[in-house]
């Protein structure tokens, strides 16, 4: 059976050509970069040169790139950095941020910090408006993510980081999911820091970066030898860092062409779906909205039965359903964004990638009706 | 995530569906779980012996799977003997299910003792194993124990 | 001009069967370890045979292996949770910890915490009575490095955590430069918790692990997703954990091979360089030794010098010397076994692995001579 | 890390070496901070032209280099003229340095003026560079800047 690959947004698989580059890496450049020989050097001058890769695709200096282990890890130490250079007990964030903030940010609660979540409209969005209005005299901090990585919406976090600029707050944003899905140009914004990982993009896992605005001061999270500036220690992954740079090539010179066809793919998925099921409704921004996002709670079924299903058809889908992640309440996005248990129960997120077909939209559309309908009818819910 | 039997009774589960004019019917779970199962009884009054069981369930892959396997298992067992069913009895029978799922297969115990004690009650019987149950406090109850092994 | 690779300690070039086993992660499992598609089951069961051979490879049970972006932040991670679990405000450690462990107890003594770091004999080693003698009433954690980056030298860990058992204080060792070196066996001593590195045991950059003891209470360093039993948040670098394991497993079946035939390497190098070049010093413990660690330094000339022009002979080797880190003093390793300064510059470390060869080491020896001769002859110092 | 011409005065340094009977010799540097050198000199003294001039240095790639080309540079000037040279000249004549070693090209500068003042001193010459010279405080200052880009 052919796999259906519609989970981009929790992990893409490497295009070949990154493949090929962090192969050739770990054949041909395995120094450690602090080395003066010049198997160290060969693999300092790479580490340079992925730099530059990655700032390019977000208009920023090589010197504000710093490579980290992660998306995770990224959003962790942003919130480090303001913890530890700004005086201050108030951050503000929005309630539908990734886990990767949320939960730093609970342990930081329990520390005396002030933290306010911010409610977001049905689109799971919030306005430089009322992150304005949330500041305090001792706001250090305002967190807003890019994308949301269920419902796809976009933030106008360009917006958000000026009002953060007026008030000299530093700005971060979890730029995960936006990250070579939207045009994202650092020379023309005020955002201070920017969360990026390189296995949304098609590149390696346990890879990221933290996009650090020149002037901000930083602080490490992790401490040790003299990599990153100073400030990230830990002998650098050059391999994944190469491979996070081709990724960061292709997506740049890719990025109007994938977005355009992307978009064009999930419109398609979206109708297919939404003209033929009933009782089913589209979550996140009609426009403002991830290219290969498509999110929909189908009313009276549950979203694990429906992803097991759709599994069984060879189609990779996720959900916020409350029983994928074995927790008692859907995910913190859907019940944010004002959805009742019955409708955020039977969530679906199919994200599509570069690799996903028309042929592909096309059998999922033709799969997926039967499995709602064979839910459905097993439901004590229907009526 | 789950054993070949669990996706098995997933895939094709036994007794889905309705019983006009049951013997006994009884709900339990709710939407703020996410799990809600029904189940529904054939009972011969005389012998107690459970004809046909039927159930529908809206919830997981291991609620339903849950849902089916226990439906077998009490097929043709009195309501006495089927009321000495536990889910560990389920669990068993399917071969276990990942920790945090475990609280699934408590609700097909407790639907099935709902619907036992509405047959009962429809009826005029007495069960020992339903001597203290109440509808209410019988609400499935989750104890999520989110520990992956 | 062949190069002659003796900087193993710093990073290891990967075996191919290692990079066999990620390439192949990389085409054929790059799922999201949290998904419930087949992708993302796929990768969980893989990401679980990978816990099982890391944890055999040092005697421990699968579950106490935690994975982690390197040895850096493994060593963060153990103090962190030393911090976070345990009341008191006094760490002990020693003076010739890596900066992975120096550096983050440098940051806490600004935020109050006391820390002992306690002196080494000219090995650069502690014994369990220094250890003891240092325990206070509030003392949190010891940390005691297991083999020395620079010089090799072992220290009595085992004994030292038995110290650290029955006084109920959580011991945890840098094992960074031990895995894979010697034998260790966490079901047969007490250490709390260990922190390990693939990318010095053939395994690729950028992933590590620690060992956290059944029973040790665990808080993240890095929060978010509910990864690694909740404390290791991130989404799992499978490819990267594959290639840890595989590494794993080569150096579990060839660990006696490997002491046996490195300690003959290293002991041939070391007599060629000490028998030919007068005024040289040879560090470490002449027994209680890294298989692949030697270490000299020869009075009269620099570090750095001496590695560019070994490095023209196509020769990697690393120097504790200032002028290779740009700090003004030679590592603290070597300050802290008592070198003056004089003999401290002239440093120069050797680290061989499983792809040194015989020919490699009477490369090394023939050429070391004349270059030693050269610098000296340069040097205002010789007399 | 260095350029080719670096490497090229660090592979090939010129002018190594001892001059016996110098006219002038200084040293600066100290073991602590890993780096020495020493400047010997043989000057005409009625046209105070350096006709030769030879070091020898401990420390790293980037000392050897700018104790070799500063040599380069000063030879064949009179004292004055050389007097003038500053670090910033042997850095553009190297090509640059990376910035944590920029100190190392202080060396060459400093070890120049020692031997130009040990010749001054020992013949009775005046240089208006040398006025507030004191070979106590002309011990070669480190200032590392450790920022590596
Ligand atoms: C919005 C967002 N932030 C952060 C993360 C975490 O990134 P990583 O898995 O690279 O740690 C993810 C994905 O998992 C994400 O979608
Ligand atoms: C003893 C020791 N501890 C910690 C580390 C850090 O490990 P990593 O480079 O994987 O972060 C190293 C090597 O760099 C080491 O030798």
């Amino acid at each position: 059976m052919k796999t259906i690959y519609m989970d981009y947004s929790a992990t893409t698989p490497m295009k070949p050509e990154v493949i090929e580059a962090v192969s050739d890496a770990f054949k041909h450049h395995y120094g450690n970069a602090s080395s003066i020989h010049h198997i160290g050097q060969d693999a300092k001058v790479l580490l340079q040169q992925a730099r530059e890769q990655v700032a390019r695709l977000i208009g920023a200096e090589p010197r504000e790139i710093f490579f980290t282990a992660g998306g995770t890890e990224s959003d962790n130490w942003a919130i480090e950095i303001a913890l530890e250079t700004k005086p201050g007990k108030h951050i503000i964030t929005t309630s539908v941020e990734h886990h990767a903030i949320l939960h730093p940010l609970e342990a930081l609660e329990k520390k005396g910090y002030r933290v306010t979540y911010l409610p977001v409209d049905e689109y799971g969005m919030v306005s430089p408006e009322q992150v304005a209005a949330a500041i305090e005299d001792d706001t250090i901090l305002i967190s807003v993510m890019y994308i949301n990585n269920e419902i796809g919406s976009i933030n106008p976090v360009e917006e958000i980081a000026e009002v953060a600029a007026q008030h000299g707050i530093l700005f971060h944003t979890d730029g995960v999911q936006a990250l070579g899905n939207i045009p994202i140009d650092m020379s023309a914004n005020q955002i201070s820091m920017m969360s990026m990982s390189a296995h949304k993009i098609y590149g390696p896992k346990g890879v990221g970066a933290l996009y650090i605005r020149k002037g901000v001061r930083t602080v490490p999270l992790i401490y040790g030898g003299a990599q990153e500036r100073k400030v990230r220690a830990g002998t650098e992954n050059i391999p994944g860092i190469i491979g996070f740079a081709k990724a960061a090539e292709l997506a740049r010179e890719n990025l109007t062409a994938h977005i355009e066809r992307l978009s064009g793919l999930r419109d398609k998925l979206r109708d297919g779906i939404m003209n033929q099921i009933p009782q089913a409704k589209y979550n996140g921004h009609p426009t403002k909205r991830h290219p290969g996002n498509v999110h929909v709670c189908f009313k009276y079924i549950e979203g694990e039965s429906l992803l097991l299903l759709l599994d069984m058809k060879g189609i990779c889908a996720s959900s916020g359903s409350a029983c994928t992640s074995g927790s008692l309440d859907p995910s913190h996005v859907l019940m944010n964004i004002g959805l009742t248990h019955e409708i955020a129960h039977g969530s679906l997120r199919l994200t599509l990638g570069d690799f996903t077909t028309e042929d592909d939209v096309a059998t999922v559309i033709e799969e997926i009706g039967p499995i709602v309908q064979r839910l459905r009818e097993m439901s004590p819910l229907t009526e | 995530m789950y054993n070949k039997k669990v996706m098995d009774h997933f895939m094709n589960p036994r007794n889905v569906g309705e019983i006009a004019d049951p013997d006994g019917m009884g709900e339990v779970g709710n939407l703020k779980c996410g799990d809600i199962m029904r189940i529904y009884l054939r009972i011969d009054p005389t012998t107690d012996v459970i004809e046909d069981i039927k159930f529908k369930t809206f919830g997981c892959g291991s609620a339903v799977a849950s849902s089916s396997i226990a439906t077998e298992m009490i097929m043709g067992k009195t309501v006495e003997e089927a009321l000495k069913l536990t889910n560990k009895d389920v669990l068993k029978e399917l071969g276990g299910l990942p920790t945090i799922k475990v609280h699934c297969s408590v609700l097909a115990e407790q639907a099935f003792k709902a619907a036992a004690y509405d047959y009962a009650t429809r009826h005029d019987k007495h069960y020992a194993a339903l001597e203290n149950y109440s509808p209410e406090e019988a609400e499935h109850d989750h104890h999520h124990d989110e520990d992956e092994d």
